[in-house]
């Protein structure tokens, strides 16, 4: 079965050819490897390529198909890209979350202080929220000008990395 | 003398369980304390009892003083071990223990009141022949005066506004040329500002070394140093790599930095493990910064290089105990190196990174010591600090310390969290710091190199999305044949039968 | 002198890893063989490359010289580290090497069949000047000639059948009036088992400490040693915990077993790191047993003490490099000790117990080294040694060094399978030990105390008991209400809202 | 719920008598006790009982309800006897298993060799077969008098631990 996966902003698409165990003949776009790899029910990858030793991590986030894959240098964002996700990119236009017009936790954290309200017209660049985590505040700006639709939180609450927590259109 | 049976430590995370095995080691018994947030933290597993003290913001916890002597006083703790932080230089906490009969392992409140306070700190220094940071003692208003004080500073100065904040009515003057204007420029601008032109003055120090020296004093009166920390690698003004020996140290500026360090600790009468923090500029002046009347995060390579176990002196001196050791009896061997390891985001501004930690494996064998607390599955609350482990390795010379610090790194691995290991190993790669050539600009003056984005190579790229395939395949496979039995933790290393279904 | 640029560690568990680390620290590329059992091990995981060579049992992979050979020219491999066990002492695989031109990181294979033949071994010492352990060189057979021997060694001896085995034919003769008789004892008791009447006579030494000394010995002919290790405890004849310092040696009997161990180093024309083994009795008369060729499992309690990375030396000086040190240069400072962690049973006479590791957690912390390999959910297989882990403890006095070993050991956890741990922990308790009183028969002597029942108190059982509980009250909650969902391994801790429906 | 539960040779009846999230209520034969209990998935458990704090790993063995408690001192064979565990008891005559009449391995290894063939007679004290693991070899005897009535395994298999090799009967 060939899947395109992304990893980063690069497409790639994948299938496997052979199976035998642990032994695997894998064509990533042009490129066929044999490898030998062995993983936990958790997430820990060896892999040996050509002789070389790999230790990769795969840790599944909490949206579905989404991962961090920890390589020996470098962490990487991958994405299945399957049927499903591809309905959804297209349909959306080539972008899965609108982004620009949420305002969302990059962390957990405490909510210090909501400096708008809903309703209330907001410039490029304005301050809207005032998180805190580790004894460290930041500032979150709105991204586009445009009015708050929608705010999910209050002074004083605690949020979850990822939370949604203000919504400008 | 009164000998400690079981002490209570006032805190959390990796020092609280620092401290426990030292008192693990003198069979002394060991109380936690914690906070809601922190029912499954280390330190509440590792001690022998513990007690519940409040809400997880620390004002309600951590800083209560009085649900830390209620648990004291039900537990029978003999002691009290603040560690760093918290109330560790609180002199009413270190009073209030007093009053209770409780042994405050550190110096007296009257010791804490005044290095707590920066004004009285430095007139005790100067009273001890201690150089300050020269700088004007109050604010001037006087235009003449100003002038008359940057004179007698020698430049370069930094001048800033007294009611001042945000870098306004700031002005570094290196040439004399630019004395007056910038000081009229300063002064106007703090009027604008501010409403008031008042300034201070204070010597710049060009290329800033942050370097601290650890000493001990009994109730005795018996005071020694035990070498320096240089502290200068920081990020947001917050130390990150701390190495002894210092590589701009010399011997004789040692034996009198370290004189000086004693003398600032009988001046003050202390008692116990503290810290003199000082400047010290690439001509080698040095300045009195400020003194932490505690033990410090980076007190581990101390004890590597010295082989003394700072805890233990603590708990000793507490007693009443003589110290051991003479001046002459210690000496720094080899070299040791302190990374500390946040929970934090290097490629962004070192925002910090709670969260759940998914895996842990850290780096073991020669020469390496870990002083951490998280755990797999540990959940990093978001109420305390960042630091999550602290790395110390040590070298018999300094480049064998950084080729030890790189592999260890390399073996350190934290998934689920984001965390400042890539950042470290990329500072010892750095030419600057491997030649030991760094101040506290040092970061800074490296960002570029130290966030830039690094190439792996398509194969590595592949293998990534290899493993995403593999699991992406065995998922499916469950979903389809509805496979869904119970699996262990950690339970086996699969050959993927499931895929044979592709 | 050629540069290592790429090592091949023909070897497996943690001595692989211990010698990749140092590689890693060297910038040298490590390349790891793997037997069919080993695909999962970690040693496979650390190397940059791996090579498949053979089945589980050692003697298709580990000790298979072609495959290894193979696997050291496909990968373009300068040097093989053999590790210590396998191939380490085998003669015919140096020679190979040699042959292929790999350098082999140890001595000549001419020095390792000298050193692996005993009766070659024991002639080379006794040419050298250096004490072995007095004897009849071959058997006896007149009854005359075995009396004149045995006043000649003194008393006491044991006799041993020239044939002999299993005991029989063997007697301990203390007393002078004794002699004859047990010699005519034996003899007959010889004859009547294996048909001859033949015996050796051998110096017995009543309390006998094995202590070794560490050498090494570069191409130019320099040689240094690095102190002893003390390894008296020991459990079928295997040893189970080594110190450095010994409590036994005093300075000169120090200097003078160093200097001999440096003298036989020489005699031989040794290069590497060595190890020359001595029995040692109460009165400090010493005895060469046998000479490692190689590295030994206790080797980083020596790196403590000394601070020199025995790893390193050895691929410094296969590289023809000169040692950086002499003998005065070398100093012992403080005192360490290993505690061999095995799979075993120590309840059912050290049982091996291989099996799956379901969770481990290890002590870190002040003074404490760990040289392993085992992690959560390996499979320790049935192929190889027992010892999965190795605690290295340094403290500034032996006293404090067990005081940290202790607070080790409780912090050392492993479940899943059976361990040496809390055996380790007894003998730190054991009063013989905690004063450095001691020989071979330490083990057997305390057996019973060592293994007693421990009475933890009803609490515990009963704490024990709720936590079964608890697990059988949630698993019955999820089968009633058909709960299956994911959950990802060591996600969190619960509350147990499950257990409210009860 | 109240359960019987066998702690190496103690039998023990326990009963939760009140729950409030963590903070539970529980009675273990005459004692009550007031414990603050966390666990993980996988069995960590933090117990807090008259701020004494205990860290227990309970692992779940092959046989179902049977686990080992490993407390810091001591580990305990720990089991459920519940209902079915108790008629199966009862069934047996309070034997579950016929330990005496078969030779199982204690731990996972190699069959060295089997010394006796099936229908042989054997004493009891009898060396009937030797394994070896991890270097070491170890001979395995029979417990009782009587006649080999089944042999699993042959010289050079490997077995598992807790596998029956040779029944007697």
């Amino acid at each position: 079965m060939s899947v395109e996966i992304k990893l980063n902003n690069r497409y790639a698409r994948v299938e496997l050819l052979h199976q035998n165990n642990n032994l695997l003949k894998i064509k990533v776009d042009e490129t066929v490897y044999d490898i030998d790899l062995m993983h936990t029910d958790d997430g820990t990858f060896s892999i040996i390529e050509n002789n070389r030793s790999h230790d990769i991590e795969l840790v599944p986030l909490d949206q579905p198909k989404k991962y961090l894959a920890y390589t020996l240098y470098k962490t990487f964002d991958v994405e299945i890209i399957d049927a499903e996700t591809r309905y959804l990119l297209d349909r959306l236009g080539g972008h899965l979350d609108s982004d620009e017009k949420h305002i969302s936790s990059p962390m957990p954290g405490k909510v210090v202080k909501v400096l708008v309200t809903e309703g209330q017209e907001v410039s490029k660049g304005q301050t809207v929220i005032i998180l805190s985590a580790m004894k460290m505040e930041s500032e979150y700006k709105s991204k586009v000008d445009g009015k708050v639709s929608k705010i999910h939180v209050t002074d004083g609450d605690t949020v979850e990395g990822n939370q949604v927590l203000i919504e400008i259109e | 003398m009164k000998q400690i049976k079981k002490v209570l430590v006032a805190n959390r995370g990796e020092i609280a369980i620092r401290v426990m095995r030292t008192c693990r080691e003198m069979e002394i018994r060991t109380v936690a304390v914690y906070s809601e947030a922190d029912r499954t933290s280390l330190h509440v597993r590792y001690a022998h009892e513990a007690y519940y003290i409040g809400e997880a913001p620390s004002s309600s916890s951590y800083l209560n003083i009085e649900r830390i002597i209620e648990a004291a006083k039900k537990s029978n703790s003999d002691a009290i071990h603040p560690g760093y932080g918290f109330l560790s230089e609180n002199p009413a906490f270190a009073r209030r223990c007093r009053e209770e009969g409780i042994i405050f392992i550190g110096p007296s409140p009257e010791v804490m009141l005044i290095m707590g306070d920066k004004i009285k700190a430095r007139e005790a220094m100067l009273l001890a022949g201690i150089p300050v940071v020269p700088g004007t003692e109050g604010s001037i208003s006087d235009e003449k005066e100003a002038l008359e004080v940057i004179h007698q500073i020698g430049l370069p100065v930094m001048i800033k506004a007294a009611a001042g904040g945000g870098g306004k009515g700031m002005r570094l003057v290196s040439r004399e040329e630019d004395i007056e204007q910038s000081l009229r420029a300063a002064r106007s601008e703090a009027m604008a500002a501010f409403g008031d032109d008042s300034v201070y003055v204070e010597k710049y120090i060009t290329s800033p070394h942050h370097i601290e020296f650890q000493i001990l004093m009994d109730s005795h009166g018996n005071a020694v140093h035990l070498f320096e920390r240089e502290c200068s690698v920081q990020r947001r003004h917050q130390k990150m790599i701390e190495e002894t020996p210092s590589p701009l140290m010399t011997p004789e500026l040692r034996k009198l930095m370290g004189d000086t360090a004693v003398a600032a600790a009988k001046a003050v009468n202390y008692l116990g493990a503290g810290t003199i923090e000082f400047l010290v500029d690439n001509d080698l002046n040095y300045y009195f910064l400020e003194m932490n009347t505690r033990l410090q995060v980076e007190h581990p390579i101390t004890e590597r290089v010295t082989g003394v176990d700072l805890v233990k002196q603590q708990i000793q001196i507490a007693e009443g105990m003589q110290l051991a050791f003479t001046q002459d009896e210690l000496v720094q061997r080899g070299h040791a190196i302190e990374c500390r390891i946040n929970a934090e985001d290097p490629d962004n501004n070192f925002m910090p990174a709670p969260g759940k930690v998914h895996k842990i494996k850290e780096p073991s064998g020669l020469g390496i010591r870990i002083d951490g607390y998280v755990y797999e599955g540990y959940d990093i609350p978001i109420y305390y600090d960042s630091m999550i482990s602290k790395l110390i390795v040590w070298g018999k010379t300094r480049e064998i310390a950084i080729q030890r610090m790189r592999r260890a790194l390399y073996e350190y691995k934290i998934t689920g969290v984001k965390t400042s290991i890539k950042f470290l190993e990329r500072i010892m790669e750095t030419k600057d710091f491997a030649e030991g050539k760094y101040d506290t600009h040092f970061i800074e003056k490296n960002r570029d190199s130290l966030t830039q984005e690094i190439e792996v190579g398509k194969e590595i790229e592949d293998m990534a999305i290899i493993t995403a395939y593999i699991d992406y395949l065995e998922r499916l496979s469950k979903v389809y044949s509805n496979i869904r039995e119970f699996q262990p933790a950690h339970s086996r290393w699969k050959k993927s039968p499931q895929i044979l279904h592709f």
